[in-house]
């Protein structure tokens, strides 16, 4: 059992690090990650919202739709937990 | 034959489907649910019936119900050899309902409404076959028989009953998921289509190897046609009330199976195909082989039913060994034989059942004498006898007659020889009975003193069909023209 | 006998009154500081998440140092789990609201039709708003589920 | 009614009826039943005008917060996720009607808190079938998964012990999915679907692409617990809280085979999946087909209805999976029709277990005898159900097992046809064992057990029930014009029935 | 080798991470204590935490929020700021975690009262009698 994890834990990480070797080198300003869609992020927010603090213009406007699920499920956290755990008054 | 749309193929098999729900619903109303059984079984026929001047005079129905696969929709189509069965079928029924009846109500049996509602689903089934129009909905009908017959072999709700219920499905249902399925499959894949023409639908598109598997697959795989080695459910379905077995296995579930398998052999491959390549030896030889063995193990049965069904699984290699043949006359034989057969059998396990009715009695040893008491029965079960025999002046003899130039035509002497012999060992398994029951000395019992004939529903549907059969020697022309607009191509 | 639970309750305060006093003049500071770094997210690193994550830190902090009681008397389960979801409809609310105001679904500009304030000043009222529920919804979802785990769903004593 | 806005409609009708069913639940029980019903009816009836303007204008892509493609988070209705919306909203409102009884029934004083989870669930799905964003879709994967857990756990006593493994296996699950799009994000420094897919064919970068690939693969196999990765499923499914298992059963497992429809054709193309390493294609076929006999012969071991039927549901994944890996248009087909069938029928059988359930207090073998007497609707129904998982025409399972069966032969995968038939029959053997039991009368010594609590099941778990075996019976019938009309459009391009 | 060792050099952010994701990867798979599984998992979550916001860094650039003002007169040198988007992600993700975390512990709570011992093993078996 163990030793079975072990293997599975060794492949997944030699996968991984295998896949890197694509990658661009760390903080490489002309990464791909870094050329396609975050440029027009950083030009564009405060034109676009007047939000100067980029990160929220992207969390509540840009990608909104993925905050509003965030906060479902971070309700759903709290809504999970007292039906597992809370003692119903009856 | 010119085909036009009509809905009176679904009518003909929708009534009987229809009438399950008030059959059902009128339980604890006898004599109201037997109402509804005749009256449905009565219409069918009539139905059936209404069609036939038009079929005879070259001239089809088809009725499309739903377009599921591309190429293969869900269609009923009437044609000579679909008629010609769903004729006997029919007829049949209603002299098994008036059967049913007389002997439910003499033994008092329980649950005889799901009994008269499954019946009424089987005989729909059976119907749907005869009318499919392509090999999936055919597929259907076979399904649905199989499944609304489980209520039916498994009436008895006992231990044995549940075993031999189970052997029934696994035989069934095993045989048609894993062999018929994927042939069907193959089938639909190689050719695209899985209407029944006739001619064949593989025109040269598969080869020599594919069709061999093709065809033994759905040679065993239509196991209701008990070809051993798929023989096995049929001597276990014989727990099953006696009109059950009567009609089930002596006429709807296996005939279907053989129909199933004659219909392949016409309208799927096409008996020229065969001949060519000659695969026709496949079928001959696998039948040969189940109509000895089959006869010779009848005569060592002393249950009366569990011989019948031995005879039963080697007259309807019979029928498969006459479409082996790949001869008009052979063929001929083969698709008569379904209606002698049918008419002859049935005879004898009405008398069967009058005989246990009256006498409690289901092994032969114990039956001597009884024939003095209950001569009409006897009688008829004589008539039946020598028809499947095979015997002049009586309907077996024809499908036989012609089996035999069948077997000479092709010039394959060994199957002429298998005929012969498999005809003295049916009067070996059969006359004995007869003999037993007139001559034999009675044992000095009040059981069979007491003895007189079973009610007058019983004894009616039985001296009915024996008639009939003799009828039918004298009368063939109707049966034999259907036959022959078949093999024309109809 | 409640004399009795009075003292012990003396006592108990005698022992960690120094952390109680502390507590007591911090969690003012604390919430002002969790409502500010919600409010100034736009400017400064913050925003819902984090804002509400101090918020209900300042309601664990009571649970803490006194007991879960007091930390109810301030958030009462009833007010709490009303609050929770007023928080996440507000973000859905303002969401469906200006798919209603006759814009694609979350588009802040729409809610112009509303209120003329001008679309590039709707949407940084919009982050502004949205950002408000989940402050809301954050804080009581962390106080809840402290007060669940620590309690073992008893919401008495706990700890 | 026919706004831009309506698929999101959808999904707001059940997160808005959640929180109220929250809010109004909590003062009194008898707001939870309209307020859900009201808002899935709605659903679907949304579901069904969006498939419809789908079939009608074609596919469309809706971009939220108005926020071009690749900035903004996209939506994507092509016939496919419209067919998903209208399946899980339909399918959710069948489950509630049942779900409402046997919730009162077994977790009462408790209806509103499960009944928020299980519109929040059902709004993660929704939002999970219309997602273009790779990363939107992990948000939402998570939702679906912790309102699972949550609900799973509310189960009796050895359900949260369940729900744990699920909660580990089901992270691993999400955590490779998480990896697998933060890969592709260094490579293509975007997130939405259509514009990886538009650049990863410029790349040079085979080993991270593959790297992605393999890892959102895996991780989406986890979720949707393709033997032998399905360890957790069978105690998660079966020790759920019956109304939970009526909705999670039918649709989580279909929806994550969606999903790894839409990685496998939107983010990548069949080109990458099939040309370019036809070797996998071929071995994943085989595995497909291991799973299948695996997973099958497995749940002949069980001796309690619902267990069975989750091992079954693990055989079933494999057949979508090894459909759509299949390679071919036929199999394709074959493996959606068969997301929509399996949904119905995985229905249909759980609610007839459920209406047992409620009926006999447990589903262990022995104590289904003689239900044939005792409910005979609820057994019809259930029958109906059985022989579709089993294949027999002319229920929706047989077609869409032709399907799959004839798209194996056409790729010449006869082993993933073989498997496919072997498992018919295993099902055969496990669903006639059950109806011989429930046919045949006790055996003298259960007698006692089996009297209690005679009679049908309520009207609101019987008439869900009906309807889905009268559905399984319509898609048989109607299975021709559903992929002549809505499948063969939904296939990815390049691919025909 | 100094090529390799070059790659490893450019490139160790990704090293950390695969570390330490086999650490949680393992924990999450190997260990039969259901507390550690669960720090596993939070490992876990951690090591992909990393690894997206090293996707974000670019040497020698700024925090993602801007002068207004500046921006709006005259744009700004996307290369000087960082990536905003990946840390956007982690938020999410973070936030995910904390809650999975949550119900994890919740039912923890449940098993341990059911079962009153956290090892699987010692479940498994009081299951089995």
């Amino acid at each position: 059992m163990k030793a079975l994890a072990f293997l599975a834990t060794l492949a997944t990480g030699i996968v991984l690090l295998y896949g890197t070797r694509d990658f661009a080198a760390w903080g490489d300003a002309a990464s791909p990650a870094s050329r396609h869609v975050s440029p027009v992020y950083i030009q564009q927010a405060v034109k676009q919202t007047h939000v100067p603090n980029i990160v929220t213009a992207i969390l509540g406007d840009y990608r909104g739709y993925d905050t509003m699920f965030e906060t479902v499920v971070i309700y759903c956290a709290g809504l999970a937990v007292i039906c597992v755990l809370r003692r119903q008054k009856t | 034959m010119i085909y036009q749309s009509s809905p009176w193929p679904l009518a003909a098999v929708g009534v009987s489907l229809l009438a399950a729900v008030p059959i059902f619903l009128s339980d604890g109303r006898p004599n109201l649910r037997e109402f509804w059984t005749l009256l449905a079984g009565i219409t069918k026929f009539l139905l059936i019936a209404a069609m036939l001047p038009a079929v005879l005079s070259g001239q089809g129905f088809v009725f499309t119900l739903a377009e599921v696969l591309p190429g293969v929709p869900i269609q009923l189509r009437v044609d000579a050899m679909g008629i010609y069965f769903a004729l006997v079928a029919s007829f049949l029924w209603i002299c098994t309902s008036l059967y049913s009846i007389g002997y439910m109500r003499a033994l008092k049996e329980h649950d005889q409404t799901r009994y008269f509602t499954a019946f009424a689903l089987a005989i729909a089934a059976t119907i749907g076959v005869a009318f499919a129009a392509n090999l999936l909905t055919l597929y259907l009908f076979y399904e649905m028989l199989s499944l609304a017959t489980y209520p039916l072999v498994t009436h008895e709700r006992n231990g044995e009953a549940r075993s031999s219920g189970r052997r029934y499905l696994t035989y069934i249902l095993g045989t048609s998921i894993g062999l018929v399925l994927p042939a069907m499959l193959i089938t639909y894949a190689t050719t695209g289509t899985l209407d029944f023409t006739a001619g064949g639908i593989f025109a040269g598109q598969a080869s020599f190897a594919t069709l061999t598997l093709l065809l033994v697959l759905f040679v065993l795989g239509f196991a209701k046609a008990a070809i051993m080695p798929m023989h096995g459910w049929l001597p276990a379905a014989m727990v099953a009330p006696t009109p059950v077995s009567s009609f089930l296995h002596g006429v709807a579930v296996v005939k279907v199976g053989v129909f199933s398998i004659l219909r392949v052999v016409l309208h799927i491959f096409g008996p020229d195909l065969l001949r060519n390549l000659d695969l026709g030896v496949i079928i001959t030889s696998l039948a040969s082989v189940t109509v000895l063995v089959a006869s010779l193990v009848a005569l060592t049965q002393d249950n009366l039913k569990r011989r019948l069904a031995y005879s039963t699984i080697g007259q309807l290699s019979y029928m498969v060994l006459g479409a082996g043949m790949l001869s008009a006359a052979g063929m001929t034989g083969g698709l008569l034989h379904i209606a002698m057969h049918a008419f002859g059998k049935i005879t004898l396990f009405f008398c069967a059942g009058a005989i246990y009715v009256a006498s409690h009695k289901k092994y032969i040893s114990e039956m001597d004498g009884l024939g003095r008491r209950m001569p009409v029965t006897y009688g008829a079960f004589l008539l039946g006898a020598l028809s499947i025999i095979g015997m002049p002046p009586l309907g077996g003899f024809i499908s036989k007659w012609h089996l035999l130039t069948g077997a000479i035509e092709t010039g394959q002497i060994i199957l002429l020889l298998v005929l012969l012999v498999s005809s003295f060992l049916n009067a070996a398994y059969f006359l004995p009975i007869v003999y037993r029951g007139f001559f034999a000395e009675a044992p000095r019992l009040a059981t069979v003193a007491a003895v007189e004939e079973a009610p007058l529903f019983c004894l009616i549907p039985l001296v009915t069909t024996a008639l009939v059969s003799a009828g039918l020697f004298f009368f063939p022309g109707l049966l034999l023209q259907l036959v022959r607009q078949t093999l024309a191509g109809g | 006998m409640k004399l009795l639970q009075e003292r012990t309750r003396d006592r108990l305060a005698g022992e960690d009154l120094i952390v109680r006093t502390a507590v007591r003049l911090l969690v003012p500071f604390i919430q002002l500081f969790g409502l500010y770094v919600i409010v100034h997210g736009h400017y400064s690193p913050g925003g819902g998440f984090q804002g509400g994550v101090i918020l209900g830190s300042s309601f664990i902090l009571l649970a803490l140092a006194f007991d879960l009681r007091t930390s109810l008397r301030f958030l009462s389960v009833r007010v709490n789990a009303v609050l929770s979801n007023v928080g996440v409809l507000i973000y859905t609310g303002v969401a469906l609201l200006c798919a209603l105001a006759g814009g694609l679904f979350l588009d802040y500009s729409a809610l112009d039709r509303i209120l003329p304030l001008g679309p590039v000043a709707w949407r940084s009222m919009g982050i502004f708003l949205v950002e408000l529920g989940v402050g809301i919804a954050v804080m009581c979802i962390m106080a809840s589920l402290f007060w669940d785990l620590g309690s073992g769903g008893e919401m008495d004593e706990g700890l | 009614m026919n706004t831009p806005n309506m698929h999101l409609y959808i999904l707001a009708a059940p997160l808005l009826s959640a929180f109220a069913v929250n809010l109004l639940g909590r003062v009194s029980r008898a707001w939870i039943g309209p307020l859900i019903l009201a808002a899935l009816g709605f659903s679907t009836f949304g579901a069904l005008l969006t498939l419809l303007r789908v079939l009608r204008d074609g596919a469309y892509r809706y971009t939220v917060g108005n926020w071009q493609a690749p900035y903004g988070i996209e939506l994507v209705i092509d016939p496919l996720s419209a067919l998903m919306l209208l399946l899980v909203s339909s399918v959710a409102l069948l489950a509630t009607c049942s779900a409402l009884k046997s919730v009162q029934n077994e977790l009462p004083g408790r209806e509103h808190l499960f009944f928020t989870l299980y519109m929040i669930l059902v709004a993660g799905l929704l939002g999970l079938v219309q997602t273009g964003d790779a990363f939107n879709l992990y948000v939402l994967l998570e939702i679906t998964a912790i309102t699972t857990y949550g609900l799973i756990a509310m189960g009796p006593d050895r359900a949260p012990l369940a729900s744990f493994n699920y909660i580990i296996m089901g992270s691993i699950g999400a955590c490779f999915y998480l990896l697998g799009v933060g890969y592709l994000y260094i490579l293509t420094g975007t997130l939405n679907m259509a514009d990886i897919a538009g650049i990863l064919p410029g790349l040079n970068a085979p080993a991270a692409v593959a790297t992605a690939f393999a890892f959102l693969m895996v991780g989406l196999w986890v979720k949707m617990a393709l033997f032998p990765l399905h360890v957790w499923l069978p105690n998660a499914y079966s020790q759920a809280p019956t109304g939970a298992g009526v909705m999670i059963a039918p649709l989580m497992t279909k929806v994550t085979v969606y999903l790894m429809i839409r990685v496998m054709f939107s983010i990548f193309s069949p080109g990458y999946e099939f040309i370019q390493h036809a070797g996998v294609q071929s071995l994943i076929v085989w595995a497909a087909s291991l799973a299948i006999l695996c997973a099958s012969s497995l749940a002949l071991a069980q001796r309690d209805l619902r267990r069975m039927l989750t091992y079954i549901l693990v055989a079933e994944v494999a057949y979508m999976v090894g459909g759509v890996w299949l390679a071919n248009g036929t199999g394709m087909t074959g493996a959606i029709l068969h997301i929509v069938n399996d949904a119905m029928m995985t229905l249909c059988l759980f609610l007839a277990a459920a209406a047992i359930l409620y009926r006999t207090g447990s589903l262990e073998f022995d104590r289904l005898h003689g239900l044939y007497r005792r409910m005979p609707l609820t057994m019809a129904a259930f029958t109906v159900g059985a022989l579709s998982m089993i294949g027999v025409p002319p229920t929706c399972g047989f077609f869409s097992k032709w399907y799959l069966i004839l798209g194996a032969v056409r790729a010449g995968h006869w082993e993933f046809m073989t498997a496919l038939l072997i498992s018919s029959l295993i099902n055969a053997v496990l669903f006639f064992r059950i109806l011989e039991l429930a046919y045949f009368q006790p055996v003298a010594g259960l007698q006692a057990t089996t009297q209690q609590g005679s009679g049908e099941a309520p009207l609101p778990m019987l008439s869900p029930l009906l309807i889905s075996a009268i559905a399984l019976l319509a898609l048989g019938f109607g299975c021709g014009p559903l992929i002549e009309n809505v499948i063969r459009l939904a296939l990815p391009p390049g691919f025909a029935p | 080798m100094d090529q390799l060792l070059s790659e490893i050099v450019a490139k160790y952010n990704y090293w950390i991470y695969v570390v330490l994701m086999m650490i949680g990867f393992y924990a999450m798979i190997g260990k039969r204590n259901l507390v550690k599984k669960l720090l596993g998992m939070n490992i876990f979550q951690t090591a992909i935490i990393l690894f997206y916001v090293s996707i974000g860094g670019k040497r020698g650039a700024g925090i993602p929020i801007v002068d207004k003002h500046a921006v709006m007169l005259h744009g700004v040198d996307a290369s000087r700021i960082l990536n905003p988007l990946p840390h956007v992600l982690m938020l999410t993700a973070i936030v995910v975690s904390v809650s999975v975390t949550g119900v994890a512990l919740a039912i923890m709570i449940r098993i341990h009262r059911k079962f009153g011992t956290l090892e699987e093993d010692e479940i498994l078996e009081k299951i089995g009698q």
